[in-house]
């Protein structure tokens, strides 16, 4: 190898090639990813903990949430990865007009999910399953079920906030794309993709934790 | 890396949801302690089936794949080592 | 040492043709307007601006501590109320690790020094460096409106219950500082170990690496990977706190062990994210002014690595009395005594560096030869901890609190002061005077050892830690420890005046004052804006200080690369 | 009591502490003097400008060395770090299991005091009174955050959680007056949240017990509580409730109404007054009210010792 003299400097100066550039940012987002499996992991092992010490509660109480609501959206969230990874491959193939409203179509079952998600809170709240304000279970299982509600209202929020955030980017790659095809735009939305299939993963965990516990 | 074919995505969206419906479903019956061993073994594979068909795991770079499995095994040892406590703890 | 800039015996590295020339072409003159500091993408700018930021917090959490040691000069709570104490060795604690010691040496020093070190031109990410600091920032703004609205009680480890039911302070802010900050770490570790991986210049292989940056690289997977876990506790701490769901408090349902477990799992392994940058940096000083390659520079590497795993598995030796199971406790107290080996391996091999060198003692050299010797008293009692029946005694006493400030404030500190030293002239463009910096260095050696040495005398006598007032008897060594703490101050804030003297009034510094190899001395001092003009090529192993032959394995890499 | 070093040795298992102390103490100053003498030996003879002779080519003289040090200084230290590992986890193990005829004081601390009952009934506040030479066990819980029950003189610490009893055991040797601390921070007067030790000869604890009788022993205690708290309405005799019959109760396996089978120890009836809905006994109805916030963790020591104290029926014909 010889040295090779330094590219023209602006965006990304410091990568020697767009090879080197793309290795970095998959390899950068793959290990924001394992972070990201520490950080809900964390919030599992302390899940499964506070299960072990109250099944019965985690059972009744699991029982009070919308499984029919619950089901639609891990199938919409299931049905919204499946938009991405099409919208990776359309963008791979530089079709670009496909990108766009497959990227569209992502972000809108990012909305519904969220929509349906709210709607659930709601009625979770008239149903007086919400910890902080007018909490009221069965006496037997009250102590359990409180704790199981702390853990379901944190868990889907957390959620919530990584969906909402893959919406606003998944949204602002469409319309870049939209505005203006840029030989970088395929290996960029690979990388948004990750992101939001692993937030798809972290549901996918969720679902049987807070909504199958105990249906028999 | 050539992005996965329509027909493994679609596919494979149709084995996730043919899972997530073996998961319902399996929930209603009175299985015991097998109703969350099964949840567990569906959702492990719905996430198998993310990771390595829409992710493209199987394909990633070595390093790629050996972070995959860094996280997941620093996960399992927070877990494991955690249980020689919780598991035998006398009160 | 600050002859003449002539060419060092480096292998075949090629010194550039900028390397001595004229200065103009530094990534200082940029600007000075606060724009161009507060925008910067460079990594050598964000360094500077973490360097300025930890300081300040150093100096802040220094400050409680010298409130401390006043407090303490006598048994009775004469200085300060016991509210007041307890909420100083809070924010001593919370400062000092999460704004000091953890950032210290990788945001400042790593942040300059590994793209330099690796012949690139920046970090993979640099913006994402940037968000870094600004992280740091806002973390630290939590922590200060904490403090300005009266303090923490709860002390650094925030037990639950007492810090989710019981402290009437506030203590969401620190978690929410804390949690901040957080994030700030993670995302310097991922832009680590991405450049690491992926922009090392050609010819520079993972066995070419100076121990720094393998330091820099093994500290940033620990960092990444525990760090998400203390980010989730604090969440959960702060949920239950706030709303009363019963995850950690007996009283709600909740297992208060649940939350040393997790608190632990990250902290234990934060403690090596202290030391393993200091040990990078005491290896590049010890190996320059012994003019002599690392002695076993591969177990060195090694030794990194294991530390950084072992460092995972051992958190339940903090919780040998908490009331855990007894067979964790023999699980933990066996896997504790498993990662002092590696780190005895590199005091060893430290050591015999020395052997057939010639020593040069300058500033940095007896920062690093203090380290050494701190650190071997630091982890020398950190086994008396590992040991079950000992730790049971000595736990929560003044020992473990001598313990720990011999590991992270005599070494880590102790070696962060020696690093600013060794490359000053590299980020400064300037020198400063030795003879001060000498005087500074034993200064502090002597200070340290006398502030924290009685304390272990006082924790085998049974003196608990957090204690505002005492029993009479342990008087004596309190008042030793309060005044060696005079001395440490002063060899703390030494640096500051002829640092900045040297800053205004020093004499310029060469490409390379210390005939150092390593690619960072082969650019100007300071070094231009993208580091090197043209890329290095390397095909030598590390501290080549002597000609000579060079080893088999290195010619097989050689081979590899040709 | 010295300031200086380890204090004094008051306990069966302070000897032997102090033993693996100490040698812990000189293998590990043996090696760091070897350690410093290396570096001023090393730093002295090949300091820049000495006269001594260094290696033609010093790369290879450290590789000619490594071969034959490095495998002794990974392996030494291993061998030291197993024998004291296993010296230390002996006494650790030994002090986790206490023996059968210990005497059981029970202790409650709350911020920021300890409160301490023998089991004939005399309670003290941050001091305690125990016999030499004979084996004491503590039982003990905290109303509120986590404390630790730290004697310095005994060697001994263990913390003390809220919502679990934790255990310590040991046998004082030494008549005197010793330190009790609290050694997990607990708030605001966590320093002064201590006491004292006093080890009496056997003797003079008899009188000291007889002379502080003033109170009812704990099993009697506890009865009249049970009267007080009105637990005698449902699970007395005479009751008309279907409430489970506590006779005999203590440390039996006590089947729940979800199939899980608990053993009545200390921790279960602590949870039953507190928590009654939690582990319902099978073919119980969940009626029993909580007695969470009524009940001091001092009174229900009192109630668990007097359930203790009921006999199975059988063996006890009324």
């Amino acid at each position: 190898m010889t040295a090779s003299p330094a590219p023209a400097l602006g965006i990304a100066g410091q990568f020697e090639d767009v090879r080197q550039r793309h290795a970095a940012a998959t390899l950068g987002m793959w290990i924001f990813l394992a972070t990201e499996v520490l950080f809900f992991g964390a919030l599992f092992f302390a899940y499964s903990i506070a299960r072990a010490q109250a099944p019965d509660a985690f059972a009744a109480a699991s029982r009070h949430t919308n499984i029919v609501l619950g089901t639609a959206n891990t199938a919409i969230l299931l049905t919204s990865s499946l938009m991405m990874v099409l919208a990776v491959r359309s963008a791979s193939m530089e079709a670009r007009r496909t990108t766009v409203m497959l990227l569209v179509a992502t972000a809108v079952l990012g909305v519904a999910f969220a929509a349906i998600k709210l709607t659930e809170y709601r009625l979770d709240y008239l149903d007086h399953l919400v910890p902080v304000l007018d909490f009221a279970f069965d006496p037997r299982y009250e102590r359990g079920a409180r704790i199981f509600f702390g853990f379901y209202f944190a868990t889907t929020a957390l959620h919530l906030l990584h969906l909402s955030i893959g919406v606003v980017v998944v949204l602002a790659f469409a319309w870049r794309t939209h505005r203006s095809w840029s030989p970088e735009l395929p290996h960029s939305i690979e990388i948004v993709g990750l992101y939001w299939h692993f937030v798809d993963v972290v549901w996918i965990f969720l679902y049987p934790c807070l909504y199958l516990v105990a249906r028999a | 890396m050539n992005p996965p074919s329509l027909r493994s995505c679609i596919g494979t969206w149709i084995a996730l949801l043919v899972l997530l419906a073996l998961t319902c479903g399996s929930s209603y019956l009175r299985l015991g302690a097998l109703n969350l061993a099964t949840n567990l073994a569906i959702a492990v594979a719905k996430a198998l089936l993310v990771l390595f068909v829409f992710m493209r795991l199987g394909s990633s770079s070595t390093m790629v794949r050996l972070v995959a499995v860094i996280g997941v095994t620093t996960l399992t040892l927070l877990v494991c080592l955690s249980m020689t406590d919780f598991a035998i703890r006398g009160w | 040492m600050t002859s003449a800039s002539s060419p060092v015996a480096t292998g075949d590295i090629p010194l550039p043709p900028n390397a001595v020339a004229a200065r103009g072409s530094s990534y200082l003159d940029g600007g000075m307007t606060l724009r161009s500091w507060l925008l910067t993408h460079d990594h050598k700018r964000i360094a500077i601006l973490y360097t300025l930021s930890i300081t300040a917090f150093f100096f802040i959490g220094g400050a409680a501590a010298t409130l401390i040691r006043l407090e303490l000069a006598t048994p009775m709570g004469d200085v300060v109320s016991a509210e007041t104490y307890n909420k100083l060795f809070t924010m001593h604690g919370v400062i000092m690790v999460w704004f000091f010691l953890i950032p210290s040496i990788p945001s400042t020093l790593g942040n300059f020094l590994l793209p330099l070190m690796i012949g690139a031109r920046d970090l993979a990410f640099p913006r994402l460096n940037l968000a870094s600091w600004y992280l740091y920032v806002g973390g630290a703004l939590f922590t200060i409106a904490a403090m300005l609205l009266g303090g923490v009680d709860t002390g650094w480890t925030f037990y639950a219950p007492f810090s989710t039911m019981f402290s009437n302070t506030h203590v969401i802010y620190v978690l929410a500082g804390v949690f901040v900050v957080g994030f700030s770490s993670i995302l310097t570790g991922i832009n680590f170990i991405v450049t690491v991986h992926k922009m090392r210049a050609p010819g520079l292989t993972w066995f070419r690496l100076p121990l720094f940056v393998w330091a820099q690289y093994a500290t940033s997977a620990i960092l990444v990977l525990a760090t998400p876990v203390l980010a989730m506790t604090l969440v959960l701490l702060a949920v239950e706190r706030l709303f009363g769901i019963g995850i950690f408090d007996p009283n709600l349902g909740g297992d208060p062990l649940l939350f040393q477990h997790l608190f632990w799992f990250y902290s234990h392994p934060a403690v090596y994210v202290m030391v393993l940058p200091a040990m990078g940096v005491v290896s590049e000083l010890v190996a320059c002014f012994s003019r002599n390659p690392i002695f076993g520079y591969k177990a060195m590497a090694y030794a990194i690595l294991a530390i950084a795993v072992i460092g995972f598995l051992v958190w339940g030796h903090h919780m040998f009395v908490s009331g855990q199971s007894m067979y964790a406790g023999v699980v933990f107290s066996m896997l504790s005594f498993l990662v002092a080996i590696p780190s005895a391996i590199k005091v060893f091999n430290w050591t015999a560096t020395l052997w057939h060198g010639r020593i040069v003692y300058s500033a940095p050299m007896l920062y690093a030869l203090g380290f050494v010797g701190l650190f071997t008293i630091g982890g020398m009692t950190g086994l008396f901890l590992a040991a079950l029946a000992l730790d049971v005694h000595l736990t929560d006493t003044y020992f473990v609190i001598a313990h720990f400030h011999y590991i992270m404030v005599g070494g880590s500190v102790s070696a962060y002061l020696g690093g600013i030293h060794f490359w000053w002239p590299k980020i400064t463009g300037r020198m400063y005077s030795d003879r001060w910096a000498r005087f500074a260095a034993i200064l502090l050696f002597v200070g340290f050892n006398f502030t924290f040495f009685p304390q272990y005398l006082l924790g085998m006598a049974g003196m608990p830690r957090r204690y505002h007032e005492y029993p009479p008897e342990f008087q004596t060594l309190n008042v030793l420890s309060s005044a060696g703490a005079v001395i440490l101050a002063l060899g703390y804030l030494l640096p500051l005046f002829y640092l900045t003297w040297s800053l205004l009034r020093g004499p310029r510094a060469t490409a390379n004052p210390w005939k150092a190899t390593g690619l960072e001395w082969q650019t100007s001092s300071p070094p231009p804006e993208h580091n090197f003009d043209t890329v290095p090529v390397v095909d030598s192993p590390p501290y080549a200080y002597r000609p000579g032959v060079i080893s088999p394995a290195v010619v097989q890499a050689r081979e590899g690369t040709g | 009591m010295s300031a200086f070093g380890l204090p004094e040795q008051a306990s069966s298992i302070a000897v032997r502490v102090d033993h693996l102390f100490y040698a812990v103490t000189l293998v590990t100053g043996v090696t760091a003097l070897g350690v410093l003498i290396a570096m001023i030996f090393f730093g002295i003879r090949y300091r820049e400008g000495s006269k001594a002779r260094r290696a033609e080519d010093v790369p290879a003289a450290q590789a000619r060395a490594r071969r034959r040090v490095e495998v002794a200084w990974t392996l030494i230290p291993l061998l030291l770090f197993i024998s004291a590992f296993v010296w230390a986890s002996r006494i650790y193990v030994e002090r986790a299991t206490p023996p059968a005829d210990a005497i059981e004081i029970f202790v409650v601390a709350k911020q920021w005091m300890w409160k301490l009952q023998h089991p004939g009934g005399q309670r003290e506040i941050e001091e305690l009174h125990i016999p030499r030479g004979q084996p004491v066990k503590l039982v003990m819980t905290s109303q509120d955050v986590i404390h630790s029950f730290f004697v310095p003189a005994f060697r001994l610490k263990q913390d003390v959680l809220p919502g679990a009893y934790t255990q310590m055991w040991f046998t004082a040797t030494k008549v005197g007056r010793y330190h009790l601390f609290c050694a997990e921070y607990c708030g605001t007067d966590h320093s002064r949240m201590g006491g004292d030790i006093v080890v009496m000869e056997p003797a003079d604890f008899q009188r000291w017990l007889v002379e502080h009788r003033g109170a009812v022993d704990m099993a009697a205690r506890g009865e009249s509580l049970f009267r007080e708290f009105g637990c005698s309405g449902c699970h007395g005799q005479n009751a008309s409730v279907h409430a489970p019959n506590l006779a005999g109760l203590f440390g039996r396996p006590v089947p729940l109404s979800d199939g899980r089978t608990v053993v009545a120890d200390e921790r279960y009836i602590h949870d039953s007054i507190l928590l009654p809905r939690q582990e319902i006994a099978a073919g119980y109805a969940p009626i029993m009210p909580s007695f969470a916030g009524q009940i001091g963790e001092d009174d229900i020591l009192a109630l668990i010792e007097y359930i203790k104290s009921l006999a199975p029926e059988k063996e006890r014909p009324r």
